[in-house]
Formats: structure tokens, C-alpha cells, sequence
């Protein structure tokens, strides 16, 4: 089978095939020619220059390469080609198999427009409300009063907040219809402007779906992705701190019916908003696997890769799919190269030291190794590190602990934000929502500022290492008295059990 | 051993020493005061193990440390000192080249700024010899899809340009010098 | 809380205080300086030299540490001093929490005789026979028709099999009887014979218990243990193959009587021989946490170490600790820093290489890192791998797979022979017994030879990089048009696109 | 380059060639038949990866290669190469060396066995100028609580003892040399 992805989820995917007695080929670009992917894989081949563009994304070349190589069948892990329905079609025709949903699939789901008609024709909740432009205020009050109040009114036209009015009230409508049309007039030159319900403070709680060849679709319960910097999830977890056993029922059965409406077969994920009132709409699938089904495979002890390989084989989803519940929980935080002190800015790089938490409930998930480059070129997750513990608390209490044992040098990483977000108090409680990440961010409760200068620690240390570099040179230029004391401090160390108190106090 | 230490906006004499059982005393402070260390240091592999002797005998730190080549202006060496805190910043210097610093005076020098992370220049901001002030952009940096911009960190007039417009850069490549306004 | 041990049980038991919030403080000889263990926890203190005699053992040293460092408990681990009654009374004078049983069950599980009694008395199986000697041979008959067929002879006065006889009728008794009496006074000077009911070919299968301070005595399922060489155990699983919800309730049941007649507290382990007809025998009682507690911890969900620390607090087992059943399966193997292909001759030395396997399902308990060096002073077993499957043949996988990504390099280990025992047919079918790694090394079916000539690969690649050494040589020594053309393979990398067919096999 | 490689009985010629492209060419076996391999080596943190160009191309073997200083007479250079297959141990002979070698006759030189791990001599079994058959114990060394007998590799006379009975040894510390019988 031939993995048609890089970095940690060709990592996932080769364990996987390994596991499976399959042989594994990856590709790789200029880039990635060290990649870890490779080392672990029976085969490597070479597919183009660094730019995604001309190696990861060559759709045709990719196809080409696995009937080359007698491929029977292509993994895309996530992103690249992994919802490009032509790729899937490409495939389709070439006869390798493509592991994931018809190329059908794929297309309707990808539409917006699209796949908001079919989930209203499938009876799995959307966000109240319609694209059509109002007419007046007079429409405007009859629909708000269909949909229930707070609404949100919208331009048509246009986003970036113009002509963009919150109503909670009736009694504001008129007015805020108004305004609304004045400003979207002014911005875009055009004063359509339709209403949808108002999500309140909404959570992001998605659902894992899985489908055989057979029509039988079933879910794998949810996973709580609310923490989000920019649309890009930085904490998931499973179970969400909120679901009980009917919510999650009755939002499995929702989901199903969304991956039934489009024919889907293999592995795919439902996301929804989930407000206060716990009602909830759909928002996307995701046809393919997530960068967070991790937490789901802890959780529910299935192996979602061997999974996709069973159903992708015409293997029929059996009775230990059926009526999943998830057993403890589990958390994973993505560990991007990125400097959060720094406005998040990349650090792509050198890893010069690497070590991976271990021990009990702790995965990890890597597309590195010490010794890599971080390449420029690619998005900057090098890895994922996940918690499973018998309940929240424990998962919150063995991540810490593994993000105290990581050392990772070289290179800047979100290490610092994820342990102000699992100290966080409201994090702690489960009260989360999808801007709570970038509101704790912007008030200072989760920003991460370059180390303070409170502590000797730093120094001390800063100044021992440079000594045992000047002893160095020192030796070099041949050897001093000095240097003889500073040797002594690795032969003679049998002497460090003599010792006296000197008055030192701890630095913190 | 004598050095000056700088982190952040703190500065600090230290003194040290290696003694004769192999462990170092290390006084972070004026010669009339400050703290005094007793340290017992352990390499592990690639990370260092300092233990704490006397008073606070047994707590054990665990360090990374690497010389980073940014350094500013009079600065013997920077490290990166990586533990339990996070990562900090430490620039040495010895007291004579402080000494010899001095003596030439305050205002006489230009800063160099070097790329933070390698990528590729997508953009120049201003010409060599513009006038400059604290926190204008000066070139923007591209790597990993996310665009960076680097700023003037004093103000003062644009030496030189290093780079220019679609460029590739390592970290560590110099990007621009300012001459600071006096 | 005083860590009284080193390597990866030292380890294990820091990250678990440092996930309940406990400082940890480590104790180290002049071997370990630049152990793990320290490197994890908040405290390190020398406590003596290498042997362990002067480091480890010296209980009233630690003892005395704790209390001057103000520690509240010493956790022993496993080995050393944990099943050091002594010890432990130590500890209760001090007033230092010992995390294991009281003294007074250490002391009664401590001795074979005593123990043995115990169990009779509380209804705990054993294996049926008597240590009285016997007067004659008709005494024999009748007690041998007594505990059943087959039955062994063995000598009073000493072991190494002089005077032992295994008897499988009436009617080699008497003759049997004679030969093992003369064989006795020969070896030992002393003619007393005892007999005992033989148990043919069993499986070690163990329970692990777990007594609170309220008299409340729980199991948490079986391991079995059976791969064993000279008594030590090298690969362990959870649940065992063979056992069926009834047995598993009953011999859960039998541990928790002779727990409880001990008046056992804190975590240990009841070791049965299980024989073919699914009959156990009570073998001895682990008073402290067991080297292959973490396939219990997989399959149950309970953190062992945790659950130790709630009752040694005097805490409660609340009823997540009731009729606890497996889920999925957990196979654990011992690394030992030695050489199989050279009769496990120990291989101390230097770690040069160490990539850990990681990825879904696998846990590494390890007590070394990339660069660490073994000392020849304490046991060989430098980590514990883990796996867990949703099914046994899963867990198996994932270990191979494991087992497949593990470089270890510098020291020799035990590797080579768990690949051998995890694509073993009778162990895949689950068939064992506590002779059978024994015996398949003996008949050359596990056997791990060096590796024999048969394929290209390592010639080859100790060409290159006898190669690459050569050019560094000449590089040095002024360059030459050679070195240029070795340089090249890293500058002109992006020419490894071009590649010509030149006639090349597959080398193995 | 021209290599004569041992590996346990097997012995072979090599022909290792580095080609324009930054590949190498390598032949194992006579030069009128033999396996040719196209390869491209990738260096990756502390290990190699190989990977076969030409009719398998695509297929990937991690390796690592140390050398080591264990060698029998007339090897240039030993190696262990650690694979998916396990570890291997590969004598390197130029072939200048070994024409050197035979020429200089078979039997006349002595062969010294080192320690194979570190640890404790307990036990030295033999006297200086004993005879002794292969496969007799010469010296028993302890380690990790094991003992471990370390015997002689061919019939000889042994010619000298670098160790006695209670001292400590490290990895690759010669014990004994023997002088190998006619």
C-alpha cells in the first residue's frame, strides 16, 4: 500500500500497515528525504521538489507511482489529497484502492451549499435560518420568530462583520435591519441581508462515523475540539465533558444520518456546534480520518487505520462496532513548531534534543526524531502527544506530567501554552467554547511571554556552561591549573558525597 | 571565575569557582551579599543535571544549554538555558570586555538583526539609508505558510540591507543593520 | 515521598507522584549518578557506593534519610528492600509510611513453611502432599491414593533432584520408594522421603490483589506468567489465554482469602501453578508491586502505583475496584541487557542508539536513555515494553511491531528472542507452561544464533561505511578527487531523482 | 574502491564505486559475475538509511554501523552493522593487507583475546605457557551477578595473562594472548 501523506501520519499509517502484515511504501519530497515516515516504511520514493505543490499534491503522479509499483491501494492520511474528490475519482479509475468514501462522497460533502441542502433533506439539524435576502423588516420578524431568538443577521455579499448585527430582542429587529442593510450597502454595494439563528458561546463537538461496503454506518461516540487558535484545533479531547449518554446518542444518530445521505463508506467525522442549551447543529464532515482520532482510539480501544483497512476491503463492520461507549478518558495536544511567545512564529529547525514522554497513558504520535530537520515548507505539526486516563482528571494529570518529562530542544514549540491551558481553571471544569482559546490568549490569562527573570536557576546555569567552554579552549591552548580542577569534576566524583552545608538557598 | 550575567531587563555579578571535590560555588550577587550555590553538575546524555548541596542539598534541575550565535552588542556569549521554566536567555559577558566596551563609548555602534528562523524574503520594506523608528517593519519573512515581519528593534537610519526579495535565508543570516539615532 | 530504588521501577513511581502532586526524592549509588530515575524526580541523594550491599540494601540509611529530609513515606519498588520485613518494622518505628504491607504479612508470606500453613487454613489450595517423611512404603500408597496420580518422591533433607522420583502408578511405587530412600541416604546421609502430588507441565498464572486499611481485600484479574528462564520471568500477559469468567472468579477469590489471612494491605501478587485440568495450587504470595504490574494496569484501567499511594493514605477502595474485568489484552517483555546468542551473557556498556517504539497501543517503562551507560552492579533489565490489543492476537502484533521500530545499539539485548517467542505457533495458540521457553532454547526452536551469512545487506552497508570512514581519513589528510565525488552524495542530492535500472536484486 | 568482506564463514569481494549523482555502485562478488547494487544513502539522526535504486528500487533498510575494535589477524577494520535482521559482525580486508598477510606465512602469529563486556576477573584458570585446547576456560569474568567463562579460541600455548584474579576490567581490555600451535 502505498501512504501518499508525510510527517506523523504517514508515521500512523506505516505502524498500522506494519501491524497488519502489509507492505508499506511511502513518498517523500526533496524535503523530506530523512523523514521519519521512510525509515519505518519497506519502501521510499522519491515524488518531486520540496513545494507541496510539485510533489504532495501531483495527484496524477501519485496514482501513476502505485500502479507502478503494484500498489493495491492508497492511503492520504489528512490534508494534501485526502478530500480531493478528482484524486479519489483518479483512483477509482485506475483501480487502486482509495482508503476512504466514494469520490461522491467526497463532492457533496465538500460543497457547502451542497451539503447543508442534503443534511436538511436528512433531518440532521443545521443552524436555523435561510440564504434567501430578506425583503423587509416585516420578513425579517416572522423568520426571526421561526428560528427563535438571539439571530444573527448577515449580508449577503460579503463577511469580515459588515453588515453583520446580533439581534436578542424583537424590539431591536427594525432597527438593526436597517442598519444592517445601510452598512451593507455602503460596504459592498449591494443591501441583501438574510438571518440565521445566533450560536451563543458555541462548543465544537464531533462526532467519529465509520461505514462498511454493506450500507452500515455507525459512530464511535464524539470528541470536544472547542480550543481553537484561527479554525485550527490546538486541544481534543474524548469524551466531551458535557455529552451524557442521551445527547451522545442522539447526536451519534444525527451523524449517521449525515454519512448515510451521502452514501459514505470508511472513516469520517461529523462536526457540529453544541450551544448552551445543548441543542446542536451541523457545521462540516470531514471525509477522511482526523488528526485527533487518537483520543477517539483510547477511548474506545478500536483501531480507526486498522478500521479503514478492514471496511476498505469490503469487510463488513461487526457487532463490536455497535453501541461504542467511551471507556475513560483521553486527551491529545498538537506540538507544532512555533513559537507561541513570538506571535506563534514558525521555528522551523534543528530538533538538537529530543525525549518523548513514556510510562503509563502516554502515546506519542511523532513525525521526528532528534537529529531531524523541520522543514519550511510543510505545516508546522511535528507531533501529537495524547493522555489516557481512567477519568478527566487523571488525563489532565498524566499529560502535565508528560509535558514536564518532554525535552525538546532546538526548536520553539506550543509546549508552554498547552501547560497554561491544562492548569487553567475553566479548562479544568470543562467550560470551554470555540473563542475561549484566542479571548484567553488576548487578555493575558493564557499568554506565554518570553521566561521572566525571577529566578538564579537560568543564570547559573548560563554561566557553568560557559566556564566548562572556557575550560575548553583553555585545555586546548594546553591545559592550566583550572582545567586540571574542572577535570577533577569527572573523576572525582566519588567525593561528592562529602559534603558540607554552605548557606545556599533554593533558587524556584 | 568572575562574569557579568544579563537576562532580560536583569543584570547580575557572578562568581565562580571549581573546587577540589569536583563541585562548583557559585555567588550570584555583589562580593558583599547575593546567593551562594554549592552544585554537584551531572551530565546525562545530551542534558545536564545540576543538584543542589548544602542548605537546599538534593533538588536536582535539569538543564539544556546551547550557545546561541544572537548576541547583542558587548556580549561575550548567549545561551539558551532550557528547564523545568521554560526556555531563558542569558547573555555573559566578561567584566574586562565590559571594561574595554565602556571605554569606547555608548552610542558608537550599529545593530545587526539576523534572520529568527530560516524561510524566504517576500518583501522589503525600505531602502538602505531610510530613516527607521522602533517596531517599523523592515522585511517580511516566509516560512511554514505564515508570514513574519521583522522590525527595527531601536530607531535609527537603515545601514545596510542584506537581503532582498525572494531570497532564501538560513537562521542566523544577517538581514539589516541600523546605526542608532543618538 | 522517598523513592527507596533505581532504574525503571524508580521510574515508574516518580511520574506517578509527580501526577498525584507529590515531591519525589530518589536515592542513588556512585553507579547510578547519571541515572533516570534522577533526572525525573525533584530530589536525588547519594546514598552510598556501587554494590548494592552499600547502597541500595542499607535500609537504616534510607530509613534515616527520609526522616532527615522530612519525608512522609518510602516507596520500595520491587527487589532490594521491598519484601524486607525489617525494613518495613523500621519504617512503622519511624514513623515513615511504608507503601506496601504491614511487616507482620511480609514477614508471615516471607516463609515457605509458614505460608504454606496459612493458606491450608484459609482454604487456599496447595499443592496437595506433606512434608512429613514417610515411615514405609505402604504409608506412601495410602497417601499417594490420597492427593492422586502422578505423584513425586522427593528427599527431606535436600533439592538438585537427589532422591526425587516422579511416580505415575500404584505399582512403580514400592520400587520408586526404595531407589528415591537409597538415593537420599547416598546424597544426604538421611533416608527421609516425603511425597507430593505431581503437577504436570502448569502454567504460572498470578492475581494481583489489593487490601485497603478497612479489611477490604479486592482482585484485579489474573497474569500469566509462564515464559520463564531460571525462574525469572521474561514475558507476561493479561488476561491469561485459558481463563474463563468462572476460574478467573475463583481464583481471584482464592487470592483474596489468602490475602486476607495475612491481613494484607497495599497492592501484592498470588502466584498459582495452574495445572491441565485447570486445578491451582497456591505457590507464594509477592508482598510489594510486581515487575510486570503494567499489562494488570492496561487491561484494567487502574494505575496500580495510585491505587497503592489512595490506600496507603488510608484511603478507601471504592467500588471501581468491585468485580473488575479485562478489557482487550496487554503482553509485556523484559529487556535485559544481554546477549541471547551467547548464553544471556550480561551486556553492560554504553547506550549509543535508542529509538523507542511509539505509536498507538505501546508503552515503554524504561530506566535508561540514548547515551546512559548500564553498570555491571545491579540486575540486567533496563526497560519493559508494553502492549495493548483490543485481542491478544492484536496486542501480538503491536509488540512485533514494536519490537521491529525498538534500535537499541551499543549493548546487546534480549530482542532477538521475543521476536522469536511472538511468531511462535504454540505461543500465538496460547499454549505454554512454565518449562516451555526452556525447552523450545534447548531444541533449537528459539534459539538465537548470531546471525548467519545469507544475505548482502550487512556487507554492504559495512562497505559504505568503511567507505565513508576511508574518505574522511583522506579528507584530512588534503582531499582527493574521490573525497570530491563522496562529497557530491550529499550536495548533488536532488540528481537521486535520475536513477537507471542496473541489473540489481533484492539482497534480503 | 576494492574490499575483501568476511561474515561469519563467507567471505566475498566488494567493488564499491561512488558515482557523479551522489549513489553508489556496489558489487559483491567476483567480477565476472556477482550481485551489482545501486544505493542511496541517507543519513538520518544516529542512523543510515539505504535505499535500493535500479530494478528494487524504492526498498528502504535502516541501518547502523559502528566500528568495533574486536579484529582477527589481518582484517583491516571490523564492523556491526544492526538491520531489521539483527546484528551483524563484518570483517573488512584490503586487499593490499591480506596479500601483505600471506606472504608473510599463516601460522606465525598470536591471537589476543579481550574482555567482552566490563566487569570483575574471578577466576584465572591457566599459568603463563600452559598448553591449552580450543574451547578450554581461561579466565572466568563476572558481571550483573553472572559469571562468565571466557575460553580459548583455537589450540595453542598461552603466551602471556594481562589480567589476575580480583581485578576489574573494561569492555575490550586484552585478558590473554595465545600462541597458536603448528
Amino acid at each position: 500500500m502505498l501512504v501518499a501523506n508525510r510527517g506523523e501520519i504517514a508515521v500512523r499509517v506505516v505502524r498500522a500497515l506494519r501491524e497488519a502484515g502489509i507492505r508499506s511504501a511511502v513518498v517523500y519530497s526533496d524535503a523530506d528525504r530523512a523523514g521519519l515516515p521512510i525509515l519505518l516504511a519497506d519502501e521510499a520514493h522519491h515524488i518531486g521538489p520540496a513545494p507541496s505543490a510539485e510533489s504532495y499534491l501531483r495527484g496524477e503522479a501519485i496514482v501513476d507511482l502505485a500502479v507502478r509499483i503494484g500498489a493495491d491501494a492508497i492511503h492520504p492520511g489528512y490534508g494534501f489529497l485526502s478530500e480531493n474528490a478528482e484524486f479519489a475519482r483518479r483512483c477509482e479509475e485506475q483501480d487502486v484502492v482509495f482508503i476512504g468514501p466514494p469520490s461522491s462522497a467526497i463532492a457533496a460533502m465538500g460543497s457547502k451549499i451542497e451539503s447543508r441542502r442534503l443534511m436538511i433533506d436528512a433531518g440532521v439539524p443545521v443552524v436555523p435560518g435561510g440564504r434567501d435576502p430578506l425583503p423587509d423588516a416585516e420578513a425579517a420578524l416572522a423568520f426571526a420568530a421561526e428560528v427563535g431568538y438571539p439571530v444573527m443577521l448577515k449580508a449577503s455579499a460579503g463577511g469580515g462583520g459588515k453588515g453583520m448585527r446580533m439581534v436578542s430582542s424583537p424590539d431591536q429587529l427594525e432597527t438593526a435591519f436597517r442598519d444592517a442593510r445601510s452598512e451593507a450597502e455602503a460596504a459592498f454595494g449591494d443591501d441583501a441581508v438574510y438571518l440565521e439563528k445566533f450560536v451563543d458561546e458555541p462548543r465544537h463537538v464531533e462526532v467519529q462515523v465509520l461505514g462498511d461496503a454493506h450500507g452500515k454506518v455507525v459512530h464511535l461516540c464524539e470528541r470536544e475540539c472547542s480550543l481553537q487558535r484561527r479554525n485550527q484545533k490546538v486541544v481534543e479531547e474524548a469524551p466531551s465533558p458535557v455529552l451524557d449518554g442521551s445527547l451522545r446518542r442522539r447526536m451519534g444518530e444525527a451523524a449517521i444520518r449525515a454519512a448515510a445521505a451521502v452514501g459514505y463508506t470508511n472513516a469520517g467525522t461529523v462536526e457540529f456546534l453544541l450551544d448552551k442549551n445543548h441543542d446542536f447543529f451541523f457545521l462540516e464532515m470531514n471525509t477522511r480520518l482526523q488528526v485527533e482520532h487518537p483520543v477517539t482510539e483510547m477511548v474506545t480501544g478500536i483501531d480507526l487505520v486498522q478500521a479503514q483497512l478492514h471496511v476498505a476491503r469490503g469487510g463488513a463492520l461487526g457487532p463490536e462496532f455497535d453501541d461504542v461507549s467511551p471507556r475513560g478518558h483521553a486527551i491529545e495536544v498538537r506540538l507544532y513548531a512555533e513559537d507561541p511567545a513570538r506571535g506563534f512564529a514558525p521555528s522551523p529547525g534543528r530538533i538538537d534534543v529530543l525525549r518523548w514522554p513514556e510510562g503509563p497513558g502516554i502515546r506519542n504520535d511523532a513525525g521526528v526524531y532528534e537529529g531531524a530537520e523541520i522543514p519550511i515548507y510543510y505545516d508546522p505539526m511535528i507531533a501529537k502527544l495524547i493522555a489516557w486516563g481512567s477519568d478527566r482528571d487523571q488525563a489532565i494529570r498524566r499529560l502535565q506530567r508528560a509535558l514536564a518529562e518532554l525535552r525538546l530542544e532546538g526548536i520553539a514549540s506550543s509546549v508552554p501554552l498547552f501547560q497554561r491551558i491544562l492548569s487553567d481553571e475553566d479548562f479544568r471544569a470543562g467550560r470551554m467554547d470555540i473563542k475561549m482559546l484566542e479571548r484567553k490568549m488576548e487578555d493575558g490569562s493564557w499568554a506565554v511571554e518570553p521566561a521572566t527573570a525571577d529566578a538564579d536557576l537560568p543564570l547559573v546555569a548560563a554561566a557553568l556552561a560557559h566556564f566548562a567552554r572556557q575550560q575548553q579552549v583553555t585545555s586546548i591552548a594546553g591545559g592550566s591549573a583550572e582545567d586540571a580542577a574542572h577535570t577533577g569534576s569527572r573523576r572525582q566524583w566519588r567525593l561528592a558525597a562529602r559534603r558540607e552545608a554552605t548557606g545556599g538557598a533554593p533558587w524556584s | 571565575m568572575e562574569l557579568i550575567v544579563r537576562h532580560g531587563e536583569r543584570e547580575e555579578d557572578i562568581h565562580l569557582e571549581a573546587r577540589d571535590d569536583g563541585t562548583y560555588q557559585v555567588r550570584v550577587g555583589r562580593s558583599d551579599g547575593g546567593r551562594t550555590y554549592q552544585i554537584d553538575l551531572v551530565e546525562a546524555g545530551r542534558l545536564t543535571s545540576l543538584r543542589l548541596l548544602g542548605e537546599s542539598e538534593g533538588r536536582q534541575f535539569e538543564v539544556a544549554t546551547r550557545r546561541i550565535d544572537r548576541r547583542s552588542r558587548g556580549a561575550a556569549a548567549t545561551y539558551e538555558v532550557s528547564s523545568h521554566r521554560g526556555v531563558d536567555r542569558v547573555e555573559i559577558t566578561d567584566p574586562l570586555t565590559r571594561l574595554a566596551e565602556e571605554a569606547a563609548g555608548e552610542g558608537s555602534g550599529a545593530t545587526t538583526v539576523s534572520a529568527y528562523m530560516p524561510g524566504r524574503v517576500v518583501e522589503v520594506l525600505v531602502a538602505e539609508g531610510d530613516s527607521v523608528s522602533r517596531g517599523q517593519g523592515i522585511v517580511v519573512l516566509e516560512a511554514m505558510k505564515m508570514k513574519n515581519e521583522i522590525q527595527a528593534e531601536t530607531d535609527g537610519r537603515v545601514a545596510r540591507l542584506y537581503v532582498s526579495e525572494g531570497e532564501a535565508v538560513e537562521g542566523g543570516d544577517p538581514l539589516f543593520e541600523i546605526d542608532e539615532t543618538d
